[in-house]
């Protein structure tokens, strides 16, 4: 197990250094000189040509890169280009926003999808299960900047029971959680009713039935957990989508995450910037995943970790 | 089954059969945009703004009301169902085929070949669509058949997280040693006896992700890789209006419900369809 | 004479089929009195496990419904209760072991979670795991702390079976419904179990339902025995007057076709089936199956970082297997039959040296073991297990043939329908899945896929366990013409004696993952030398009920 | 004018840097403004040069030597007197190619420029500090901007000590001798800024403080300026909302509309073919309907029709430009041999309303038979692309369109119509270069004589027509920059909409 472990920080490692990479040659794709962009629009070819050099643009790409990853091993993601300072300072000021909103959208989808993919499984094909598939729909094909907007002109706006924006007190954190966990909810509830209706025809649902198991628990305690596997995967991909990529909702509310960091870097093309979220949000998706990848053989025995 | 079983079938299902009237007619929409639309999708009529640029509400000569420049929303939806059910279909449909190929062999050959591709998802699922995206954007001319790569490239990497984890549960099952003891090839086990199971899976990601992935086109639009104005497509016109949701409602709302609309109704056909096919899922999703 | 316990009165049960209902089970009623044992037998699929099933109100709601009928439970029919009062009833007044054990216990839940669960419930009790390990005990398994941590996967079939039985047990209901309850296990586990449910039918007054093929634990256990065969029953009566005066033509067949160890004392291989002389295989060739010090090692899943503790579950076992012979695997549950058998077949990893039909099949790949595959099949202990429940029954017959690309699409289907028959399935049985079948058919599925490549060597674990003795009769002579017409081998892993004895050539018994005695059948049989060998031998029940073990007759 | 008072302004986008010699976008200009002071200011509220931190100033007849006499006693915020040491190292530092700062351009005309940029020197040689109180600029040739230049936020006067002592994050702790000074700077979430008592001008500012919160999406800062959440939404009004706040009751009360030094245009790639063609350029520019493209940004700006916006000196009111005529518009290409019309692509940035522009320019461009294909994308890319030889036939300028860095006509030449910026990475989209024009264009500048001021306009004006009759661009429209504010705000819509630094901090106040 340890050796495992071991096994797979080392992969981890290698694939932090691979989107490196990737990220690295992409950037250098771009037609954007972030020079130019810097200079401004009074600058001349002297300014341009000067800053460029002072960034070390003018160097060969892979002498970029091994500066980069040399500094990136000291623990230094390099300035931004645009906000003229520390790079790992901006990320880190947004990173505890970032994974609040994240552990909390993260557990209300679970949690509302959990439930009403329960619900539906048991209560299959009656009137119930139909409601929960259609809204499990509604839920995906509305926009996140729509549902945002929704719940601050409701539940903000309107009823005044959160604050409107902001970030730092659990009433900031309702709504922007609840616009994810909405949204995500539809995927847990199709994949958790999918796996449940499985897990429910099988012979030791049975046999729990036939223990006198009450119904609540035979469907909590015996099926579920069987059930749970492709729900751990999800998670694990979603920590992905909401490290980096919870932009829209982060703007709507005003919340200081990564997502907008991220943003307006790309737009401006502060490549130090691009570079340190990428490699901290691929870090916490690789995490994740390894996490999930972990627990997996603690849900189903039967899958070997080895 | 015969095509008149299959009809009887259907009929007993009303649902069924709106949803199957549904894809229809998007299709037709699709194929027949020229004949069906009252006007041309582009065209910014004089008389589709108010005086102050406002657009207008639905009325009997904008049947789904205008949109900000002044053109005929209906026009706009039916052309846009080219671009979106390409999207939706092809795009995502490609992803959830890479996305289940991946898991599937990942899940299964847990040894060297699996750790090496579930590293390579892990990779892909790191790195940052957008960014990719927008270098794509600079680099190409934008086109629909970019995106439709753009987001296959981006969304086989959940499709295969999640075939991968329930790969790795079924193939410690003993019916999948049964089949090794036959001589079953690899191939054989993964088509014949895992794939099959999977199929509730697929039609999850497929039915869902239609609307996801028409909603990501527009994005990715926006960000210049995907098709430009004026070409219309249900996700630009949802994404460009959705801050008008208050203003001019309609913009949003029936965009939105043709997206809605389609993919509940594949998802129904969907369904329907393997029940056909596999009699012991019926009912499962 | 007081109230019946439990009465059954005029059950019917439709199973719901694309053409509509097909009944199963007609008209079917008994009764069960206090402290009474009640054996239900029959032929596969005929409706056994469905009656328990319904009793317990646990049908398949998918595919199988009563139709009409009563069943009265203490005066109160169990069929319009409503579900919430049903509940309370099962596992405390009414508990039932099912048939396939692998499939009926939780995967994702230890064993020691599942046991002290059915306890808690029904008893509140405070000292729960203390009680689970009790009933472990109690069920003769070794280890039981540690089993406790265990998931299903990680024991031997007969110990799930165990386990199946401690829980049902474990709150001494009433009324003990018990399907197949020792079918996996070996002689001396299964004389040790019935004596348990015998004893707590004494001390608890329980009543039994048994539903076993094995006219010996009928004779041994019965007080009544109803007779079933296509949904009907067709003869009740009590155990002695049925055993000596049976009136049905079918009751007759049954108890004429039950081996009875010792039959062929004195005799050295299987009995001749056909009339073609046996092909005698020239000295020099090889073996079908050489096994040279084998060795299985499972690793125990550790927590995190605790590391997995190793379990060797065979150790240093030769043996080998010729064309045209049987040998015969016996053992205690958890001895490492199954694991030996799945070894030789390249299925598990092992150390030591396997050969196939001269071949070494150690470090080959998927791709080279592939000719040898053909060769030689499996049939697995637990057949649901091993069928794909997405795969039509006749499709998975095929599939070996269509695997090795034998045959056109439509010689295939013939090939299907010819084996379905020849295990006694009617052809038209192809087209349904898997869960549609009773125990014994889907042996039956199971046997009739691994002869369908014509094999040379077949490793048989369990195969005819959960087959009702006339069609086991007609299964095993199969088995045997093909052995005489094609020379084929069998490794035969059974802990039914009598079929051994019927079956085979050689025997080996491993215990504890060694075999402790080898040699002949014959040999081993009429002078077994290990003391647990004895043991075995004298552990078979045996089919007359007026020679009864221990207890006493209840006088009706 | 009422004192105190502590509002709140929201912005979508993070501030960048607070560095003077480096903040260069219309965000953090306001704020450099407010927090640094210069030799010049103007006016509130008007493009009118005053001294600030200078007391008086003169210029020598040539124009080539420029005396200032600072201010005595002004502090810096950290305590200590301004020196007019602090003024050559804040200007030496602005130009010092290690700060990378973008401004260094500005201060060309300053003796031993061209040394120091090219990194040949270690100081500016023309700048001079005689005594404690007096500040010498020597130029190398006629500046006629050269008091606007000491005005721009790139002449900020900044402590030395402060900078050093910030090694490198100055921008993240300014310190200066403005009218605010940095309270507090959460990451992502806020800025506080509080007046500095000890600003040398009484009474100014008016206000006690100012928050600026960042990461507010307009739509939602609009709603929360109407609960009164907020006091300017600095990132103005939707297009989404544009009518229904506009009609509402409390418009005149939220809303401030002004003019500001900017104009949207369309660049005509003069290197591509066919807009080599002077004659397709000039027929373009009479083939767009501006009208409608006012009605479509809900009339928030009028019609153009030369580079200058109206508030510019040098505007020709008697110009009348090309005239939307789509009959002549199509002769003109027929002549040019373009009956048939031709293809090309018109790029645009991608946030609303500029891709509806570009469309609805498409739609005029197909009128006349010119098939034009719209890119939008990111605002980087598309400069990108501008800057790039032979790469954009068509710009649509809108969001990133020119607004003046100082009110004067050369500002609206140089980078984006002049030889100069027609280069690779330059701002002339256009790729236009008219030597000619060019001459002139210097000869107007180096009239740095105050009393020739007028004829340095009226050489400007001449100018921009002649450009005109070139056509390298479709001037399109000029915008009016409207600004939302709470309803206790108050001040002329003017300080609002300040032509040289948009929200004007110092001279805005809290309704008492
Ligand atoms: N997957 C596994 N992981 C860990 N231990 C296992 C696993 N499978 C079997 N074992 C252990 O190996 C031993 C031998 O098991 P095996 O299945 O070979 O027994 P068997 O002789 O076939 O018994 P039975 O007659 O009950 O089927 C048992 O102690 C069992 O608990
Ligand atoms: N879920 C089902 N759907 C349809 N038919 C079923 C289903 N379950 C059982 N059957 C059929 O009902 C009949 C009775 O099955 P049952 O399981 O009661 O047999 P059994 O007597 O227990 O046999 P065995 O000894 O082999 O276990 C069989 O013909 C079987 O094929
Ligand atoms: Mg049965
Ligand atoms: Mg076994
Ligand atoms: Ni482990």
């Amino acid at each position: 197990m340890v050796l495992l472990l071991a096994r797979r920080l080392t992969q981890a490692a290698l694939i932090l250094l691979g989107v490196a990479a990737i990220t690295f040659v992409l950037l250098y794709a771009l037609p954007a000189d972030p020079a130019v962009l810097l200079a401004g629009r009074n600058a001349t070819p002297q300014t341009v040509a000067n800053i460029r050099h002072q960034l070390g643009l003018d160097l060969p790409l892979p002498v970029q890169f091994w500066n980069y990853i040399v500094h990136l091993l000291q623990g230094d993601l390099g300035r931004s280009f645009n906000q003229k300072t520390a790079v790992a300072p901006l990320i880190l000021a947004r990173l505890p926003a970032t994974l609040t909103l994240m552990a909390a959208g993260i557990a209300i989808e679970v949690m509302i999808g959990l439930t009403l993919g329960v619900i539906a499984a048991v209560r299959r094909d009656g009137a119930i299960d139909r409601l929960v598939m259609t809204l499990s729909f509604v839920g995906v094909s509305t926009p996140q900047f729509l549902v945002a907007l929704l719940l601050l002109y409701v539940f903000a706006a309107t009823l005044g029971w959160f604050p409107m924006s902001g970030y730092g007190t659990p009433a900031h954190l309702v709504l922007p959680a609840f616009t994810l966990g909405i949204l995500g909810a539809g995927w847990y509830a199709r994949i958790v009713r999918s796996a449940m209706i499985d897990v429910l025809g099988q012979d030791y649902v049975r046999t729990a039935h036939a223990k006198g198991v009450p119904a609540a628990r035979v469907v909590l305690r015996h099926a579920l957990p069987n059930a749970l596997l492709p729900v751990i995967a999800m998670i694990g991909i979603d920590i992905g989508q909401f490290m980096s990529g919870a932009v829209v909702v982060e703007a709507v509310f005003g919340w200081p995450g990564i997502g907008q960091l991220a943003w307006q870097a790309i737009q401006q093309v502060d490549i130090p910037i691009i570079m340190g979220v990428t490699l901290v949000s691929a870090l916490a998706i690789v995490l994740g995943n390894l996490l999930a990848d972990l627990i997996a053989p603690f849900i189903d025995p039967r899958i070997r970790a080895g | 089954m015969s095509p008149g079983s299959l009809l009887r079938g259907v009929a007993r299902r009303p649902v069924l059969a709106l949803a199957l009237a549904v894809i229809i007619g998007v299709f037709a929409c699709a194929l027949l945009a020229p004949l069906l639309a009252p006007y041309a999708p582009d065209d910014q009529m004089f008389d589709g703004l108010s005086l102050d640029g406002a657009p207008l509400p639905p009325s009997a000569q904008f049947l789904l009301g205008t949109d900000t420049l002044g053109r005929d929303l209906l026009s706009r939806l039916i052309y846009g169902a080219r671009t979106s059910l390409l999207i939706g279909l092809v795009a995502n449909g490609t992803a959830v085929m890479i996305g289940l190929a991946v898991g599937v062999i990942a899940g299964y050959f847990s040894g060297l070949l699996g750790g090496v591709l579930m590293r390579f998802t892990d990779l892909m699922t790191a790195f940052p669509a957008l960014l990719l995206a927008i270098v794509l954007a600079a680099l190409l001319k934008p086109s629909l058949w970019i995106v439709a790569m753009v987001i296959a490239m981006v969304n086989w990497v959940q499709v295969a997280r999640i075939g991968y984890t329930e790969t790795r549960s079924l193939a410690e099952r003993d019916f999948i040693l049964a089949e090794r003891a036959m001589g079953a090839g690899n191939l054989r086990i993964l088509t014949r006896h895992i794939l099959p199971h999977l199929v509730p899976t697929a039609i999850v990601w497929g039915t869902l992700g239609i609307a996801t992935t028409v909603l990501l086109e527009a994005t990715l639009s926006f960000l210049g890789i995907g098709v430009q104005p004026p070409q219309p497509s249900w996700g630009n016109i949802v994404f460009e209006s959705q801050s008008y949701f208050q203003s001019a409602p309609w913009l949003v709302f029936f965009p939105g419900a043709a997206i809605l609309a389609t993919a509940l109704s594949f998802n129904l056909v969907g369904d329907a369809l393997r029940d056909l096919i596999d009699p012991t899922q019926r009912g499962r999703d | 004479m007081t109230a019946p316990v439990l009465s059954v009165e005029g059950l019917c049960v439709d199973a719901r089929t694309p053409q509509g209902a097909r009944r199963v089970l007609h008209d079917v009623s008994f009764a069960l009195n206090a402290g009474e044992t009640l054996c239900l037998a029959g032929e596969s699929g005929s409706g056994k496990s469905v009656t328990s099933l319904a009793i317990m109100r646990l049908l398949a709601k998918s595919s199988l419904r009563v139709a009409a009928g009563a069943i009265k439970l203490g005066g109160q029919d169990l069929l319009a209760l409503p579900e919430s009062a049903m509940r309370r009833l099962r596992g405390g007044d009414v508990a039932m072991i099912f048939q396939e054990p692998m499939t009926s216990l939780n995967p994702v839940m230890s064993i020691g979670a599942q046991l002290t669960e059915a306890i808690r419930i029904h008893q509140g009790a405070q000292d729960a795991p203390a009680r689970a390990r009790d009933m472990l005990d109690a069920v003769r398994i070794t280890d039981p702390a540690r089993r406790l941590a265990q998931f299903p996967h990680e024991l031997s079939g007969g110990m799930r079976q165990r386990v199946m039985i401690a829980m049902a047990l474990s709150c001494r209901p009433r009324v003990l419904i018990a399907d197949e309850p020792t079918t996996a296990l070996d002689v001396t586990v299964q004389a040790q179990i019935l004596t348990l449910m015998r004893e707590l039918k004494g001390e608890f007054g329980t009543s039994i339902i048994l539903i076993t093929h094995d006219m010996g634990v009928v004779a041994e256990m019965a007080d009544r025995v109803a007779i079933l065969q296509g949904g009907r029953i067709i003869e009740q009566a009590g155990v002695v007057p049925l055993f000596t005066a049976p009136r049905e033509d079918y009751t007759r067949t049954l108890l004429a076709a039950v081996p009875r160890l010792g039959a062929r004392a004195g005799e050295d291989g299987p009995p001749r089936v056909t009339t073609i002389s046996p092909p005698t295989p020239p000295p020099g060739e090889s073996p079908v199956l050489f096994v040279r010090d084998l060795a299985v090692t499972y690793r125990a899943h550790g927590k995190w970082f605790g590391g997995g503790s190793a379990l060797k579950a065979v150790d240093n076992v030769s043996f080998e297997l010729r064309r045209g012979r049987t040998l015969g695997l016996v053992g205690e549950s958890g001895s490492g039959k199954s694991t030996t058998g799945k070894a030789v077949l390249g299925l598990i990893p092992f150390a030591g040296e396997v050969a196939l039909d001269g071949v070494p099949i150690a470090g080959l790949s998927t791709r080279e073991m592939r000719p040898l595959r053909r060769k030689a099949q499996m049939i697995f202990q637990d057949p649901y297990a091993s069928l794909d429940p997405r795969m039509p029954v006749a499709a998975a017959i095929a599939e070996p043939l269509a695997i090795h690309g034998i045959g056109t699409a439509s010689e295939r289907r013939e090939r299907a329908a010819e084996l379905l028959r020849r295990v006694g399935l009617s052809p038209d049985h192809g087209s349904r899945y898997p869960h549609e079948f009773s125990g014994g058919q889907r042996q039956r599925i199971c046997i009739a896929r691994a002869l369908a490549l014509e094999p040379r060597l077949i490793v048989a674990d369990e195969s005819v366990a959960a087959l009702d003795v006339s069609v086991r009769a007609r299964v095993l002579d199969l088995m045997l013409e093909l052995q005489e017409t094609m020379g084929l081998a069998y490794l035969f892993i059974s802990h039914d004696m009598a079929v051994i004895e019927r079956m085979c050539h050689d025997v080996a018994v491993m215990r504890a993952g060694r075999i402790v005695e080898a040699g002949s059948r014959r040999a081993v049989f009429e002078a077994p030398a290990d003391a647990y060998t004895r043991e075995l031998m004298a552990a078979v029940p045996v089919p007359d009920p007026t020679r009864r073990p221990g207890v006493p007759l209840i006088p009706e | 004018q009422a004192q105190g008072g502590d509002i709140v302004v929201t912005y979508k986008d993070d501030i960048a840097t607070l560095d003077p010699a480096i903040g260069y976008d219309w965000q953090n200009w306001s704020i450099i403004k407010s927090l640094f002071s210069r030799l010049m200011d103007y006016t509130p509220g008007t493009p009118d040069l005053v001294p600030s931190l200078a007391e008086s100033f003169t210029v020598s007849p040539d124009g080539l030597t420029y005396t200032f006499k600072l201010r005595k006693g002004v502090k810096f915020s950290n305590g200590r007197v301004v020196v007019p040491a602090d003024v050559k190292y804040s200007i030496e530092r602005a130009v010092d190619p290690k700060t990378q700062g973008p401004g260094a351009g500005f201060f060309g005309a300053i003796a031993g420029f061209d040394d120091f940029a090219a990194g040949k020197a270690t100081g500016l040689a023309g700048i001079e500090t005689p005594d404690t109180e007096t500040v010498v600029f020597k130029l190398s040739r006629p500046d006629a901007t050269f008091l606007h230049v000491l005005a721009i936020n790139f002449a900020s006067i900044v402590p030395k000590e402060a900078v050093e002592a910030a090694a490198g994050d100055f921008g993240k702790k300014p310190v200066g001798s403005g009218t605010f000074v940095l309270k507090d700077w959460v990451i992502g979430q806020k800025l506080v800024f509080a007046r500095n008592p000890d600003y040398f001008v009484k009474g100014v500012p008016h206000i006690d403080s100012f928050t600026i919160e960042i990461g507010q999406e307009p739509l939602v800062a609009l709603l929360r300026l109407q609960k009164g959440e907020v006091d300017i939404a600095g990132d103005g009004i939707p297009p989404a909302k544009f009518l229904e706040i506009s009609k509402s009751p409390d418009a005149k009360d939220l809303i401030v509309d002004g003019q500001q030094l900017h104009t949207g245009y369309v660049t005509l790639n003069t290197k591509i073919k066919p807009f080599d063609n002077v004659k397709v350029r000039q027929a373009l520019n009479m083939a767009i309907n501006k009208e409608r493209l006012v009605r479509i940004v809900n009339g928030r700006a009028t019609p153009a029709n030369q580079p200058l916006p109206p508030a510019m000196p040098g505007y020709d009111t008697a110009y009348k430009g090309y005239a939307y005529d789509v009959a002549k518009a199509k002769a003109l290409l027929k002549e040019a041999g373009y009956a048939d019309g031709f293809s090309t692509v018109l790029y645009s940035t991608n946030t609303d309303p500029q891709p509806r522009i570009a469309q609805a320019i498409q739609q005029d461009l197909a009128a006349v038979g010119v098939k034009a294909e719209i890119k939008a994308l990111a605002q980087s890319n598309v400069i990108a692309a501008g800057g790039t030889e032979g790469e954009a036939p068509m710009i649509w300028s809108g969001g990133m369109a020119w607004i003046a860095d100082f009110p004067d006509p050369s500002n609206f030449y140089g980078p984006i119509l002049g030889c100069a910026g027609a280069v690779q990475g330059g701002w002339n989209w256009s790729w236009y270069c008219n030597e000619d024009l060019q001459k002139r264009a210097v000869a107007a500048d180096s009239m740095s004589d105050p009393s020739k001021s007028a004829e340095r306009v009226e050489a400007w004006k001449k100018i921009f027509v002649d450009v005109m009759a070139d056509a390298p661009w479709i001037p399109v429209f000029n915008e009016r920059r409207v600004v939302a504010k709470s309803k206790r705000m108050g001040g002329e819509p003017n300080i609002y909409v300040d032509p040289t630094r948009v929200i004007n901090y110092d001279a805005i106040f809290v309704k008492p």
